[in-house]
């Protein structure tokens, strides 16, 4: 019965990955992307809330979108898990619906 | 699996167009269905023949009108977001005395409810947007 | 699910209206879905609560002022209007500051009711689990 | 030798207001505009900040924008002063620079 | 005191081109001068005359070319900018071997140049985007 | 101002690249103005930093990398790349995530310099506060 939400704009500009993961259920998966990858870095200010929010769901990145902003994934938050458009297709396939933040 | 898939932005100026290109690719590679891809808001402008990006550039309307070619898809504009934006086919441009039409090729100009039908028929239905 | 079931639509608000054009052809399409007989509800969190606002007057800056549109949806059978208290609270709104959106129960003697139903965060989360289709603007 | 800053994103969303409030300079204008305009609001959760961010600078909301959102006058912020688009020229042409915080 | 504006979004998708059209004409009603409005990012939409708004919404394209005419106004959409977007006058649609062109009445495409001269020579420079 | 005299514009980035096409655009207008012999300065502050990555590798996902464009501003006479650093901290990056970028200084025997001058968000408020034009992406 899980979700998979997909988050594109950058947490530091916008507000969509903080109001997704505050209505998350645990077990669904957030699947970052375009600026939304931004979301998966550790080390920054919003590191910490991201981390404590998304603890009970599974957290990918979208690989193209981290290497073309330059994003090395031994930076990523521990636990996100990078994925191709391949595995953003499956994850869409193996939840039951798909949740946009826009 | 059924993909049904909502473009809302426009090209160049937000990557959602971009995406969900990759997505639809990444999706028929594997062997899902994607019954409709639909064009709504500023997504509608994908859909314009009159682009000439820079060409070390990716042509964005030309990349989805030959994957339409190739797997068939069902590549939707929405009429009344189209209207506003100054998209048109030959048929609506006559209709409402414009002088020209700029429509792509695989692309078809059609009304909302075909997002609602490929809602209900679609297994799963994905928005890129912004 | 077969063809012939009916699918549970939440169109799912999240942006305020007139700066940017979301709410307006938002409710385009909850206007149209309404008559292909699923059962539909819509959403009102973050600043998409702010759609919902009474006393909308947009004569100063040429735009369209939609606003009444969502108090014509139960003429259409949409009369489930999820609105969420902590977005609500956080701009300093309460359910008086939105308008009174009504409908006609036909399975209650057309007694009119309010469409609008605030909930909380986790409720809101609950529903949106619920669906089978979400629409994002 | 003033600025006028304008910001026309909701503050609820966007971080546009904060960045341009830590960035003014005192005796500035702020003119809130479009969506900016919910940036005016008491009684947010963002009014005490924008109050205290704000309290070297002259603030000012576009009275169109706040009539078309529905925002009683009496609900904005003590010291804001609403203005017409004229009011926008006004205090455009008698800055030295305007600075649009998209 | 003259005034240089740039337009950074579409018509009716953002409510850029709609505020930076109220401010013109205030400016211009105060007596002030705007040296030319210049069209830029998703802006250049704003120039194309295909557009078919509602009747009972504002015609933004409409307005600014009646408001050029009037005035004189000079308003130039990046040609960059509107390459990628598919905005096309008559000779670029010639150049470029595309066959409709639709740029509206009152509009130029030229180079992100004017934009610099632009600042140069305004008094105040503003942007409208989001 | 006679018509003479020489502007300060100022280009100011703060949006991320790639999500969106200011950046990318952005820089076009910085290389035609560079032809107009103002006193030229670009800001980087938010989430513009995230512009100056190294290592941006578009690949993937079809878009063009535009990033060693920012190599070649100093071949333009765009020489002063301001950088925010409250904006480096909140992302947790450095001066060393960046690129290194140079320009020749011609008054100096074409020695390299450092293009990106880091600031504090106090000096990053009080260039602002010089400019002539500033320009928003």
């Amino acid at each position: 019965m899980a979700t998979l939400h997909t988050v594109n704009r950058s947490p530091f500009q916008d507000q969509a990955l903080l109001s997704c993961l505050r209505h998350v259920k645990k077990g669904d998966s957030v699947l970052l992307f375009e600026d939304g990858v931004y979301g998966a870095m550790s080390g920054t200010a919003l590191s910490d809330t991201v981390a404590e929010l998304g603890a009970d769901v599974s957290v990918y990145a979208l690989d193209a979108d981290v290497a073309a902003r330059g994003i090395d994934s031994a930076r990523l938050l521990e636990g996100v898990a990078l994925v191709d458009y391949a595995g953003f297709v499956d994850l869409a396939a193996n939840t039951e619906r798909t949740q946009n933040w826009l | 699996m059924k993909f049904g898939i909502v473009v809302n932005e426009g090209p160049y100026t937000h990557q959602a167009s971009d995406s969900a290109y990759n997505f639809v690719k990444a999706a028929l590679a594997k062997g899902h269905e994607v019954s409709r891809v639909f064009f709504y808001h500023d997504g509608v402008n994908v859909g314009t023949r009159l682009t000439i990006p820079p060409q070390d550039d990716r042509q964005i309307q030309e990349q989805w009108s030959a994957l339409a070619k190739e797997h068939e898809l069902d590549l939707v504009i929405c009429i009344a977001a189209a209207q506003r934006r100054g998209l048109l086919d030959e048929n609506e441009a006559k209709r409402q005395g414009k002088d020209a039409d700029n429509i792509a090729e695989g692309f078809r100009i059609s009304g909302l409810g075909q997002l609602i039908e490929m809602g209900i028929e679609a297994d799963r239905t994905i928005t890129f947007g912004d | 699910m077969s063809d012939d079931e009916v699918k549970k639509f939440l169109y799912v608000n999240r942006k305020a209206p007139y700066g940017t054009i979301y709410a307006q052809e938002s409710l385009e399409v909850v206007l149209i879905g309404a008559a292909f007989d699923q059962d539909v509800a819509m959403a009102f969190l973050d600043d998409g609560v702010f759609q919902l606002t009474k006393g909308q007057d947009t004569k100063g800056t040429g735009l369209k002022n939609f606003s009444p549109t969502y108090r014509a949806l139960g003429d259409y059978e949409v009369t489930k209007l999820y609105v969420e208290q902590e977005s609500l609270d956080e701009r300093g709104l309460t359910l008086d500051d939105l308008q009174d959106i009504q409908y006609e129960d036909e399975d209650d003697d057309y007694a009119e009711k309010p469409s609008i139903i605030v909930v909380s965060r986790d409720q809101m989360a609950s529903l949106m689990a619920e669906q089978d289709v979400i629409l994002s603007f």
